[in-house]
C-alpha cells in the first residue's frame, strides 16, 4: 500500500538540521599532539562531508558543557572529522580525560570559512600564505590542505611559545615545503612571533621579485591576529582572519559573539572575517565573558 | 544618525501601531534574548525592519547561565533553549543600550528579578538611557522559581507596583507572561498586572519542556529542562492571545510564540494582539525577517482593501470563536 | 485467524513491555480517537504492527460530534483537531470492539463520560468485550469542561473508583491524562488516579490551541478552539512523562505526544514512559509506523548491546536532570 | 547578506501542506445546474495542477461545516476548479446560498481517483465505459475529459431521476458522441436506470463483435453501483466505482469512512476502488452516520 500521499504528509516534520542538534558518537581515536593539546578523531559523515576550513562545530562534553571547535581535519569517504582542543579550562579538562569510545555530541558544520580568491583568468598555481600561532592550527592544517587540493602553492608560518607547542608540525611538514617555525624562546625555528615569521617570507618574496601572495588565511591569539592586518596593510596583502569569541548558540540566535554595531556574528557571519571587515569593530579592542560583560583585550 | 533608521516601508506604508501611548512603525519587534546581549544585536534586529527592540533580559548581578548545550532543534521548526538568563548586570549593560538608543533604535528594556525590589533597582537604571519601554520577564521557564511565580498574581501586582512606583509613569511597563496552557490562570495573572498598573502584557515567554538525546541517554540541554519555542508553540501562543482579549483585559496584548512570516503575525493580530516580538524566526529565516513580514502586509492589507492594520486587531471577535 | 496477527518481529524480537499484569508484544500502541471507529480502523493499526490498540473514546450516547473543519495542520508537522467526540454511543460500539477481540487484535477501551456515573455505565458494557484494559479519557481539549476537569484530582478519583468498583480488578484502569504545561498539577491528579486504583497513567492528549485562518479571519476549526498533536507537542508530552516519573507515582506510564519514529519512543522510554501511544504519526507516516519503530527499536538494541528496552525505562534517572 | 546557511534552516518548518490546511478563496462563479444542484468555479492553482479525476476536497464554508466534494473539472493554466454540489442538508442548504465573491476554503486533492489501465502494447483509441448516476456526475465529467485527452474513446451513461436533474448534460454532449441519458421517468433518454442504459451499450458492443471496454468507470448512488457491479461480472468488465462515505477528516486519520475489516479508508485509498476490491467490505451493505452508528444501506 504505502500511498504516496503519506509520504509527502511526512515531510511537513523533518528533523532538525545537524547545526541545531548533536550528532551523538563515541571517539575514534584521541592523540596527544603537544603537552597542552589533543586531536580527536570522530564519525560525523554529514559534517565530513560539507564542512569547509575554517567552519567549525560545537562539541558536546555530554554531563559539562559544550564549546566551539575549528574543523582541524575531515576524511569526506570515511566520514571522520578531527579537531584539537588546548587544555584551558573546566569544558576542556573534562575533554582531555575523554578516552577512544566516550561519547561526543558534535554540532555543525557552523559558521563562514575561509574562502579562496577566485583566479580571474590566471591559471593555478597562485600562492597562498597561511599563518597559525598557537591553537590557531587546526583551522590553518584544513586550510592548508585543502588549497593544495585545489593546486595552490601554500606558504606556512606556524608559531608557538615553545617548541613542543607547535601543533600539527608533522603534518604540515608533509604538506608543504615552505614551512616557517616561529617560537617565543626560541626553542625550533626562528626565535620570534608567527607575525614576524610571515614578514620574512613577504620581504622574501617581494625581494625575489616574485608577485604577491594571492590571499593570507590566519588564526590565533588576537594580538598576533592585530599584527598580521598591519603587516597586511603593509604589504597589500588579502587577508582573512579566524576570529574567537565567546559563543553560546553557535548558530547566530544568543547575540553573544557580536562584534560591532551593525551586528555582525563570528558564529554566522565569522568566523572567518576579511580584514577589511575588522574596522569599526571590536577586533583587537574587547571580547564579551560569559555573562556577557565587556572585557578589554 | 536618523536617517540610518529610516527605510522605505518603515514611515510609508502605513503599517503603524499603538502600544498606549507609544507608537510603533511597524508590529514587528525583537524579542528579549535574542541577538540583544550588545548595542549591535539590537541594531542588527532594528536595520532588519522592527519597529522597536526588547534587550537581552538584565537583573542586579552579572550571571553566567547555564552550561552548554543551551540550545537544541526539535523536530518540525522548533527550538529548546536553556540560556539561563545570562547577563551582565544591569550597571554594565546601561552602555548598550544607549548605544543602540543613539543609533536612532526604538528600544525596549527586560528586566529579571526575584522579588521586587530587584526589579525596581534595575528598572530604575535602565529607565535613564532612552528606553521607549520597560518589560518585565516574569516567566523564564528554565530559570530557579521564576516560572511559577509568574502566574501568581500577588507576584507579578507586587513587581509592577515596585517598578512603577520607582520609575513614575513616563515610561510604560509592559509585563511577559510565561508560556502556559492554563489559560484562566494566566488570564488572572494578566488582571493582576493590569491593576497593579501595567501597560501592556506580552505574552507568551517559552513552554516548559524536555529534549533527551537518544545516544547520550541524557538530556539534550546543559540545563536539563528547556524552554520550547519556534513555530511548534504557536497555535498555544495564539490562543493565549486570544484568551487575553476576550477576558476583561483591557490594555494592550503584544503577541510571541512561533512567528515566521506576515501570515503569523496576523493571525496574532486577529486574535487580539496589537504588536507581536519575534525570537526564533531570527534564527529561522534570518534577521530581515521583520522588513520581509511588513512587505507581506503591506500585500495583505492591498488584498484587503484596508488602510491600516488597525481594523485586524481582535477581528476574530466579529466572528464565532 | 491467529496466524494473521502474526508478524515476525511481533513475537521474536524482544520488545516486550509490561503494563502492570499486562503484557504487549511491543510498546507501540494506536492512541485513541484515530482509526478507530470501526473494528476496521483497529486492525489497522494492528496489522500496521501494534503492540495494543485503543478505542476511540465512546459515552453513553451517540455524538455527531463538532462541524467541520475538525482537523488542520500547522506548521512543522502539527495538527490542531476538535473532533468532538463523535461515537456512536458504548452499545452500538461493542460489534465493533468484539470483532476486533475476535481477529486477535489487543483492544484496549476508551471510554468519555461527564460524571462518575457514566463513566462507571459505560465501562460496564465494555468490559465483557474482550477488552484487554480501559482507558479513561479525562481530558479532552475541545469539549465541555472535560478539560478542566481531567486536572481536578477529586474528578479524577472519583471517576477511576466509580469504575473499579464496577469491574472488579480483572480489567486493569489507565487514566488518559489532559495535554498541559502545568506538570505540578498533573503529578496531583496522576497520584490521584494512582491512589483511587488505576493500573497506568497515559499522559498527555492534546494541548489545547487556536489556529486562525487569515484570509477567512476566523478559526480554522469548526469549533473555533482545537487540541494540538503532532510533533509540535513532543518536548512537551516528554517532560510531561519524566515529571510524572520523578515524582512519587508508582503506576506504569504510558507516553502519548507527536512520535513519528523509534528515536522518538526510546525519548519516552527514557524519560520513564513503559510504553507508548501514536495519534498523528499515523497520519504523518501512515499505519506501518507502530512495525517501522519496532525496526528502528531492533536496531537501537543490537548498537546498544542491550537485550530488551527494559533498562531504558526511565534511563535518564541515572544521569542528572 | 542572507546567508546560505539561514535559508536551509527555514526548511525544518514548512507549513503543512495543502491536505492539511485549507485555500481560502473566493467563488469566481456560481452556475445553477440544475434545480439541485449548483456548480462551483474557484481559484486554487495547487489543487488545479495535481488533482487526478476521481479524487475530492473538502470544501469549507466558513462558520457552517466542511464536506467532501468530487472535483468536476480543472483548469491547470488557469489555476481554475469546479465542484457541483446537490442541496441535501444544513451544509449544502448554506452552499447553495453563497454567491460570487463569497469566501470557501478548499483542501485537497485528496484521495486516489480513478486509474486508467496502462495498454500493454496496444495502441489507442482504447474505449472507456464511464457512468453517472444523479449527482456522481462531477467526477465523470473529469475521467470523461481527461481519457479524452488520452486519445480514449469515451461512452458516457448518465442517469438522473428526471430530464432537469441531468447533471452536466450539455457538457457530456459536447465531449462525446456516445452519451446515453436515461431517466426514471422517461422524461429524456431511455426510461429506466444508468445500470440499464449501460447494459444497452454493453449488449451492442457484443453484438457488433467489437472488443469489450478497457475499463468502465462509475459514480453515483450505491444501489446503482452495486447494479453495475453485477453487470460488470456478467459482462467481465474491469469496473471502477467512486464511493461516498461520511468523512471527517478526508486524510486517513479519523477513521470515520473505514469500509471493511482490513481498514480500507474511502478518503484515502478510495474513494475510487476497482469492484473487485469491494467484496468482504460494507459496500452496498451499511455506512456509519456523523456518530459512527452503523446504518443499514
Ligand atoms: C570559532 C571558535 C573556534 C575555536 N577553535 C578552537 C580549537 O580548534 N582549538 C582550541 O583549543 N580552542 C578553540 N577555540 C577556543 C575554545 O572554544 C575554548 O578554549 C574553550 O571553549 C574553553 O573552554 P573551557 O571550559 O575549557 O574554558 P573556561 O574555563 O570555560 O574558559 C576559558 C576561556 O575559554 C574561552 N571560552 C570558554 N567557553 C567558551 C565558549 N563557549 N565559546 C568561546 N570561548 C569560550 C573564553 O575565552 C574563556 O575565558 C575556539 C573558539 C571559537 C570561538
Ligand atoms: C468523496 C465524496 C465526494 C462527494 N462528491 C459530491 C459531489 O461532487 N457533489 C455532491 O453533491 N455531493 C458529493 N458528496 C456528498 C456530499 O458530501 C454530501 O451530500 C454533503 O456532505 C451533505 O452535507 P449536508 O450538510 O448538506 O447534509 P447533512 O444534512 O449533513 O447530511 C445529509 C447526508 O449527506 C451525507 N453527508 C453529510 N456530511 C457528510 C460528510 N462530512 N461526509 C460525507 N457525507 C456527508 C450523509 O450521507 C448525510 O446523511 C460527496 C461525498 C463524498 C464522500
Ligand atoms: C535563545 C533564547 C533566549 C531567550 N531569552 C529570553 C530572555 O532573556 N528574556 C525573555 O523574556 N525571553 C527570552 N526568550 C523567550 C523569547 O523572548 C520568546 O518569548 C519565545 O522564544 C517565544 O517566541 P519565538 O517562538 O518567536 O521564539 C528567549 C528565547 C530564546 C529562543
Ligand atoms: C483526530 C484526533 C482524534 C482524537 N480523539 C481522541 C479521543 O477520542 N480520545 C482520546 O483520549 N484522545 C483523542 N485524541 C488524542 C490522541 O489520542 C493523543 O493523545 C494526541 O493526539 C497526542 O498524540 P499524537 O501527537 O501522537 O497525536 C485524538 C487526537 C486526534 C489527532
Ligand atoms: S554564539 Fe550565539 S549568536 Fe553567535
Ligand atoms: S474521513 Fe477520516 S479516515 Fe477517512
Amino acid at each position: 500500500m504505502a500511498p504516496r500521499r503519506e509520504e509527502r504528509i511526512s515531510l511537513a516534520a523533518p528533523v532538525a538540521p545537524p547545526t541545531l542538534r548533536h550528532h551523538v558518537t563515541p571517539i575514534l581515536e584521541v592523540s596527544k599532539e603537544t603537552p597542552k593539546i589533543k586531536a580527536f578523531v570522530l564519525s560525523a559523515p554529514a559534517i565530513a562531508r560539507t564542512a569547509t576550513p575554517g567552519q567549525f562545530m560545537m562539541v558536546w562534553i555530554p554531563g559539562v558543557d559544550e564549546i566551539p571547535m575549528s574543523i582541524a581535519a575531515v576524511e569526506p569517504d570515511e566520514g571522520h572529522v578531527e579537531f584539537a582542543a588546548a587544555l584551558v579550562g573546566e569544558a576542556t579538562r573534562h575533554l582531555h580525560k575523554t578516552k577512544r569510545g566516550d561519547l561526543l555530541g558534535l554540532r555543525g558544520p557552523l559558521g563562514k570559512g575561509f574562502e579562496l580568491p577566485i583566479s580571474e583568468g590566471k591559471p593555478p598555481p597562485q600562492s597562498l600564505l597561511v599563518v597559525a600561532g598557537g591553537c590557531g592550527a587546526p583551522p590553518i592544517l584544513f586550510a592548508t590542505d585543502s588549497a593544495l587540493h585545489g593546486d595552490w602553492e601554500v606558504d606556512v608560518v606556524l608559531g608557538a611559545t615553545t617548541e613542543s607547542e607547535l601543533l600539527y608540525r608533522r603534518r604540515f611538514n608533509c604538506l608543504t615545503h615552505t614551512l616557517v617555525l616561529t617560537t617565543d624562546d626560541g626553542t625550533a625555528g626562528t626565535q620570534g612571533t608567527a607575525v614576524q615569521g610571515a614578514e620574512v617570507l613577504l620581504k622574501q618574496r617581494r625581494a625575489a621579485g616574485a608577485e604577491g601572495y594571492a590571499a593570507c588565511f590566519a588564526c590565533g591569539p588576537e594580538p598576533m591576529l592585530k599584527g598580521l592586518v598591519k603587516l597586511a596593510k603593509k604589504y597589500e596583502l588579502p587577508l582573512q582572519v579566524s576570529l574567537e569569541r565567546y559563543m553560546k548558540c553557535g548558530v547566530g540566535i544568543c547575540g553573544h559573539c557580536i562584534i560591532d554595531i551593525k551586528g555582525s556574528r563570528v558564529c554566522t557571519e565569522g568566523p572567518v572575517f576579511p580584514a577589511s571587515q575588522l574596522y569599526n569593530t571590536d577586533f583587537g579592542k574587547s571580547t564579551l565573558d560569559a555573562t556577557g560583560r565587556r572585557q578589554r583585550l | 544618525m536618523e536617517l540610518m533608521t529610516t527605510s522605505s516601508y518603515r514611515y510609508e506604508e502605513n503599517l503603524q501601531t499603538k502600544i498606549g501611548s507609544l507608537q510603533l512603525e511597524n508590529p514587528t519587534i525583537l524579542a528579549s534574548g535574542v541577538l540583544g546581549v550588545t548595542a549591535g544585536g539590537l541594531m542588527r534586529a532594528w536595520q532588519g525592519g522592527a519597529g522597536a527592540v526588547v534587550t537581552k533580559s538584565v537583573g542586579i548581578k552579572a550571571q553566567p547561565g547555564h552550561p552548554g548545550p543551551r540550545i537544541v532543534g526539535v523536530r518540525g521548526g522548533g527550538l529548546l533553549n536553556a540560556m539561563g538568563l545570562p547577563n551582565p548586570g544591569v550597571k554594565k549593560y546601561l552602555p548598550e543600550i544607549k548605544a543602540a538608543v543613539k543609533e536612532g533604535a526604538c528600544v525596549i528594556g527586560s528586566v529579571i528579578g526575584n522579588r521586587s525590589a530587584q526589579y525596581r533597582k534595575v528598572a530604575t537604571q535602565l529607565a535613564g538611557t532612552g528606553i521607549k519601554a520597560l518589560e518585565l520577564n516574569v516567566s523564564c521557564p528554565h530559570v530557579g522559581t521564576f516560572y511559577a511565580q509568574g502566574l501568581k498574581p500577588s507576584h507579578v501586582s507586587a513587581v509592577v507596583k515596585a517598578v512603577s512606583k520607582a520609575i513614575g509613569e513616563e515610561i510604560p511597563v509592559w509585563v511577559k507572561m510565561p508560556g502556559t496552557t492554563d489559560y484562566p490562570r494566566l488570564v488572572k495573572a494578566a488582571l493582576a498586572a493590569e491593576a497593579a498598573g501595567a501597560a501592556a502584557i506580552v505574552a507568551i515567554n517559552t513552554l516548559p519542556a524536555l529534549a533527551l538525546d537518544v545516544e547520550a541517554q541524557r538530556p539534550s540541554l546543559g540545563r536539563g529542562i528547556g524552554g520550547l519555542s519556534g513555530p511548534a508553540i504557536k497555535p498555544i501562543a495564539v490562543r493565549a492571545v486570544w484568551e487575553l482579549y476576550r477576558s476583561e483585559l483591557r490594555i494592550p496584548i503584544i503577541g510571541v510564540g512561533g512567528i515566521l512570516d506576515g501570515t503569523d503575525v496576523i493571525e496574532f493580530l486577529l486574535a487580539g494582539a496589537r504588536a507581536v516580538e519575534i525570537g526564533t524566526g531570527v534564527l529561522l529565516e534570518g534577521s530581515t525577517i521583520f522588513r520581509q513580514i511588513c512587505l507581506q502586509h503591506v500585500q495583505y492589507k492591498q488584498r484587503h482593501g484596508i488602510e491600516t492594520l488597525e481594523p485586524l486587531v481582535g477581528g476574530l471577535k466579529k466572528n464565532k470563536d
